[in-house]
């Protein structure tokens, strides 16, 4: 099959279980959202299939081959890629370099010794494209920590996709961003390659409702329910479990 | 992309993107100094080969983040290993320039292995460990290395068959010069090359750099081996000019003196690395000369005064005076 | 360009030979230790050059004698030789002194050999240094100079068994194979050879190993400052001195730090060339003249190796001003009174033949300090480490 | 049998000495992190003061051990208030370089206020004296460190594991603005445990020096024995630091009763080992 497909993951550190018996598929094209009161593994969930903690039990299989024992650059070459919850750029660089270096590691070119960095024209000019896309061409140029915070979540966003990944996993993309730039984030959201498998995980339900086709409920590191938007927001228990709780 | 399109792309980024102004400064100063202080060769020299040390813990430190107290080691590694070639081998300085650098990519590429994979005071503590390791080794290693009397009975051959090493130091300035500036290229090459951005990515964000698929733990340990060649060729220059290596090339002085010539200058550019060197080792010439009880003051104050009034180093200067005058034009609106 | 080079060249040669030619005033460079984990030494030396300056004046010969003191911070071979370049290129000395450690001197030979510059080395007590350059003359000892005396007298005073015990480097096991190589000779037996790191802090361990073999006598060889007190300390804690077995030492009780090592000094037995407390006339004058220049200066081998050095330097001056050849030629048999007892210059060798005391340590009645006590000397020799 | 009870007994009393000097250091940088090189300098200025106080100005051990303590942490104040305070929010290369000069700035002082020889302090008469223990003797001045290391252990225990004081500082240290908002007087906190540290740096000085002897130099000279006792203890565990203490000061000393011709290299070894399979040291927090 296509895309990913977690089977009976489990995840515990020492008695504590943050993950038990998952199952979870993310076709190319999905967009899927992972919601949940806090503590309820959802970013172990996203460690677990990037490769950044190791599963107890369980398989995870990416186009019909076992991943689960590919450590995370590896995976990321696969084409899983993830954007961090809160903002991680390369804050010395420049927006440029930001871009340019995700790039390199694609193309296999990330651990060469000569030949400048930015001396590959096709490749400066994917960044243009690519910057263009998320309107940061004017600000190419320009170090990372000048930025505003909603113009870095950008960066961040256009750095996870250079990498041409296919499957992308957005970690609470609009947190910590001001509500007079959050559409920003949206506008970029809708714009993602349509055949991309994209995972989002997110407290803020109305970005939730607008990009999710397909919504998981996860409680104590269990799935307690899957269903679209419609189905989630009308459900008892995820009103009391989850929305009530958010909403109180 | 066709294949022939790099190098041609490559020079003309050099030419028009990469300002070479500093380093052609740099050059014609050393070319002035050579002239204008005739009778200094031997300190120049010796200025030179820390320079060379110290651009080879920018590449380690400056650029990858990898905070090391341990540099000696490769260092002293380089000059034992030049020294015992000419002694035994050959007395070819160019030969003996090859082996230190192999020598000194040796033992970063094995002891790598272990240090890459720490951080904060255990990477201190490991590197410091490393380079006891090896000068225990030298002084229990008697009859290869003269142990405390030190390697002797190092006679350099002329340079490249031409140029003898005089009292004075000319062949030693020029050749340590011309060492230098081949180094220094490499280095520019290195760090303006995708695993020169590479690396400062690990130094900005080791997490990012895993989660775009780089194999951080194989780039740190390919540039820490780059930079034990170059400290390597630093320790090498020293015991040729010298003609005699003493234990204390794997001084932990001389890791911390390192450390400060760097910051002071700016780490994280090579100039910086010059500029830190040529300052602190004229300042502690000058001030060992004035009052050789009590220069130590002068030495803390100095690094004092860097790490509270110009944490960026000698480089962040212009940057600090244009904050001073409300003109910084990186300024956020 | 390269005609610039040359005529650069040309006027620095031109000035160089000018100095050397002309000179009223003989610069005497002294490369020690003023900064660092050793700069008491550059302080010692310091302080016996000016004594001696006093005593005598600043002239020899007719000519000036001007000291330049460059720190070299410790055992630094780069910068010994750096500053070696620098005082002999820029300030145009014609003499060389000072050198504590066996590198710096090494790391000379070259140079010296090309300047025929006479260089006087205060300390460095590796007999091979000499071999390097005829241009080296030593003023201190050498480590068999010391050891092998103290062996034949170990032996004679009815040692028969003893364990040696060394820092782990260079001149201890120098110290080691004297004292095994003459103590063996004479019929004695080295039970055990330890040699302990440099970088100990706790001797109990090695102390309780000679103690268990409950030896006549252990051998000791540690560079000055903390390694000596902490063995000696460790030696008198440990009760060794109470079972019979004695301290047998060279430098370890050396003045600079003996008041620091308190009681627990007292009855340690070394054989070495010089004592504070050495009972002459020259000694007297020169232990008060040090006195009174510098309070609370204490007079050791360092000072009287700065002293004898200087002395020798005087002589040079006299007898050849700035000619190096004839300056080495004019010293190489000289005898004379030095603080330390009667010494003569061995030509071959350049290192000095002299006295060798056995000493304890006591405290002095009149002034409450430690001081070595000679108790004789037990013989008269040149450096016995020399090999041809 | 002896040599296991040699190896035990002066392997202890060792591992009290190391862990005397190093528990200052293990305060500072252990619970304030602050990658104070720094540490020796105060070792050194309570060394100093002691050997000042009793062999010039005649004054008794104790009294003078105690009045240099006290000057040591007077002097670490003013120095907590004037430069320590900018360095604790620096990067960890800055706190290397800044503390190395504070270092130099000590060594100097040092050098010309009393010279570079060895300052000797001398014990009281009843701690020169040694101890029989049956099998063997032991001095009594390394009975009175044991027993000095049990009571700062302890002592140390109860103010940071057990006391308010102790739960103010390590919530200062997780997070300074959470613990400015509950009302936590910050400044006070850092600075009163910087003289802790620094008054407990003295007392170590001063009751090892009869391994560990006072000079000029001492800062340096021993400066990486420190940061040894510390980094395989475990930032920010005093019970880490004295369990590294222990055992090392019996790693050591076993090398030197078994193997002493490659000591050197045997105990760097264990330390490049342990940190390599525990990088957080023996009790290290994640």
């Amino acid at each position: 099959m296509q895309g990913l497909e977690v089977r009976g993951l489990r995840k515990s550190f020492g008695g504590l279980t943050v993950a038990q018996e998952i199952d979870f598929d993310l076709p190319p094209g999905a967009r899927k959202a992972l919601i949940g009161p806090n503590g309820a593994g959802k970013t172990t969930f996203a460690n677990l299939v990037t490769g950044k903690l190791k599963p107890s039990g369980g398989s995870i299989r990416f186009d019909g081959s076992d991943i689960g024992s590919l450590g995370e650059s590896e995976r990321v070459k696969r084409g899983i890629a993830k954007t961090f919850q809160i903002t991680t750029l390369f804050r010395t660089m420049t927006v440029r370099e930001n871009i340019r270096l995700p790039i390199l590691e694609r193309q296999g070119r990330g651990g060469r010794m000569f030949g400048g960095a930015a001396a590959d024209r096709a490749t400066e000019a994917e960044i243009d494209a690519l910057l263009d896309q998320f309107a940061l061409l004017p600000l190419a140029d320009k170090p990372i920590h000048l930025l505003a915070y909603g113009q870095q979540r950008l960066v961040e966003l256009a750095l996870t996709l250079a990498l041409r990944p296919r499957v992308l996993i957005l970690d609470e993309p609009a947190a910590g961003v001001p509500s007079s730039e959050s559409h920003l984030i949206l506008q970029a959201i809708e714009r993602l390659p349509a055949e991309l498998a994209v995972l989002i995980i997110e407290h803020d339900m109305d970005l939730v409702f607008r990009i999710a086709r397909s919504i998981v409920v996860l409680v104590n590191g269990r799935i307690l329910t899957e269903g679209t938007p419609d189905e989630i927001s009308r459900d008892p228990m995820v009103r009391q479990l989850y929305l009530g709780e958010a909403h109180v | 992309m066709s294949v022939q399109e790099i190098p041609l792309t490559t020079i003309r980024t050099r030419i028009r993107g990469v300002p070479l102004m500093p380093e052609a400064v740099m050059l014609a100063l050393a070319v002035i100094a050579y002239f204008l202080f005739p009778y200094d060769l031997a300190l120049l020299t010796r200025i030179m080969v820390m320079m060379l040390f110290v651009l080879s813990l920018d590449l380690v430190l400056g650029y990858a983040g990898i905070a090391t107290l341990g540099h000696a080691a490769l260092y002293g590694t380089g000059a034992y290993a030049a020294g015992l070639f000419a002694v035994h081998v050959s007395a070819d300085p160019v030969t003996g320039l090859v082996v230190g650098a192999a020598a000194g990519a040796a033992l970063a590429l094995v002891s790598g292995l272990l240090l890459m994979r720490a951080h904060g005071l255990t990477l201190l503590m490991l590197s410091i460990a490393v380079t006891l390791i090896c000068q225990e080794i030298a002084n229990k290693a008697r009859d290869l290395t003269g142990g405390a009397d030190g390697l002797r009975g190092i006679r350099m051959e002329p340079v490249l068959g031409l140029f003898k090493f005089d009292f004075v130091g000319r062949t030693g300035f020029w050749y340590a010069l011309a060492v230098l500036c081949v180094c220094y290229a490499v280095l520019k090459v290195v760090t303006l090359s995708p695993i020169g951005l590479s690396v400062r990515g690990i130094k900005d964000s080791a997490a990012r750099m895993v989660a775009i698929g780089s194999p951080v733990y194989r780039r740190l340990v390919t540039i820490y081996t780059i930079g034990g060649a170059v400290a390597g060729v630093a320790g090498a220059l020293a015991a040729q000019v010298t003609q005699l290596v003493s234990l204390e090339v794997y001084a932990f002085n001389l890791s911390a003196e390192a450390l400060i010539m760097l910051i002071l200058g700016g780490a994280g550019r090579l100039h910086g690395a010059i500029i830190g060197t040529l300052i602190f080792m004229v300042v502690h010439h000058i001030a060992a000369s004035v009052d050789p009880f009590n220069w130590l003051f002068i030495i803390g104050a100095l690094v004092l005064g860097i790490v509270f009034f110009v944490p960026a180093g000698m480089l962040g200067i212009p940057a600090a005076l244009r904050n001073l005058t409300g003109r910084n034009g990186d300024a956020r609106p | 360009m390269n005609n610039l080079v040359r005529a650069a060249l040309a006027a620095a040669m031109a000035t160089l030979c000018a100095g050397a030619c002309w000179a009223d005033t003989i610069k005497v460079g002294v490369i020690a230790e003023f900064s660092g984990p050793f700069a008491i030494y550059g302080k010692q030396y310091k302080e016996a050059i000016e004594t001696y300056v006093a005593q005598h004046g600043s002239q020899s010969g007719g000519h000036d004698i001007e000291f330049i003191y460059k720190d070299v911070g410790g055992a630094n071979p780069d910068l010994a030789k750096t500053l070696a370049q620098e005082l002999l290129i820029r300030d145009r000395v014609n003499y060389l002194a000072g050198l504590t450690f066996t590198p710096n001197a090494l790391a000379l030979a070259p140079l010296i050999e090309q300047s025929e510059t006479p260089t006087v080395i205060f300390n460095a007590a590796t007999s091979a240094i000499n071999k390097q350059s005829p241009y080296f003359l030593r003023t201190s000892y050498t480590l068999w100079q010391v050891s092998t005396p103290l062996a034949d007298w170990a032996y004679d005073q009815g040692i028969h068994t003893v364990v040696t015990a060394v820092s782990d480097y260079g001149p201890g096991i120098d110290a080691e194979n004297a004292f095994k190589a003459a103590f063996e000779k004479k019929g004695g037996k080295v039970i055990d050879t330890i040699r302990m790191p440099l970088a100990t802090t706790d001797f109990t361990p090695f102390i309780q190993r000679v103690r268990s073999q409950a030896p006549n006598g252990v051998f000791a060889f540690l560079p000055g400052g903390p390694p000596t007190f902490g063995f000696t300390k460790s030696y008198n804690e440990n009760g060794l001195a109470k079972e019979g077995i004695r301290f047998l030492g060279t430098a370890e009780t050396e003045e600079s730090n003996l008041q620091a090592l308190g009681d627990a000094a007292i009855g340690l037995t070394t054989a070495f060339h010089y004592s504070e407390a050495h009972d002459s006339d020259v000694n007297a004058a020169f232990t008060k003249k040090l006195g009174e220049l510098s309070a609370g200066a204490v007079a050791n081998w360092a000072s009287v190796g700065a002293y004898d050095g200087t002395h020798l330097i005087y002589k040079m001056v006299e007898a050849a001003g700035a000619d190096g050849p004839k300056a080495i030629e004019a010293v190489k048999s000289l005898k004379w009174e030095s603080p330390r007892g009667p010494v003569e210059m061995d030509p071959k060798t350049r290192t000095l033949i002299q006295n060798v005391y056995i000493r304890d340590v006591e405290r002095d009645k009149d002034s409450g300090r430690l001081v070595n006590r000679e108790k004789g000397v037990i013989a008269t020799v040149g450096d016995l480490g020399w090999t041809d | 049998m002896s040599l296991i009870l040699n190896i035990a007994v002066d392997g202890i009393a060792y591992g009290m000495i190391l862990f005397m000097i190093s528990i200052g250091l293990s305060v500072t940088m252990g619970l304030m992190r602050v990658i104070n090189l720094a540490h020796g300098a105060f070792a050194l200025l309570g060394g100093a003061a002691a050997h000042a106080l009793i062999a010039r100005a005649g004054l008794s051990f104790m009294a003078a051990a105690l009045l240099a303590i006290m000057a040591t942490m007077a002097i670490a104040f003013l120095l907590e208030r004037l430069v320590y305070r900018r360095i604790y929010g620096l990067g960890e290369l800055q706190q290397v370089l800044a503390t190395i000069g504070i270092t130099f700035i000590f060594i100097a002082l040092v050098n010309r206020l009393l010279g570079s020889s060895l300052l000797a302090i001398p014990l009281p008469d009843f701690l020169q004296q040694s101890v029989d223990l049956g099998f063997r003797v032991l001095p009594a001045h390394r009975l009175a460190v044991i027993l000095a290391g049990a009571v700062v252990i302890a002592g140390l225990y109860l103010t940071i594991e057990r006391s308010r004081f102790g739960t103010r500082l390590r919530a200062a240290v997780d997070n300074r603005s959470i613990a400015s908002a509950l009302g936590i007087n910050i400044d006070a906190v850092f600075a009163a445990t910087f003289c802790l540290g620094a008054g407990l740096a003295a007392l170590g000085g001063i009751l090892g020096a009869e391994l560990l002897p006072i000079d000029a130099y001492y800062p340096l000279r021993y400066m990486v024995l420190f940061l040894i006792v510390v980094s395989v203890g475990g930032m920010g565990s005093i019970t880490g630091s004295f369990m590294a203490a222990l055992a090392l000061g019996i790693l050591e000393t076993a090398s030197r009763y078994l193997i002493p011709d490659f000591g050197t290299i045997v105990f760097f070894a264990a330390v490049m080992a342990v940190l390599a399979i525990r990088p957080r040291g023996l009790l290290g927090k994640a």
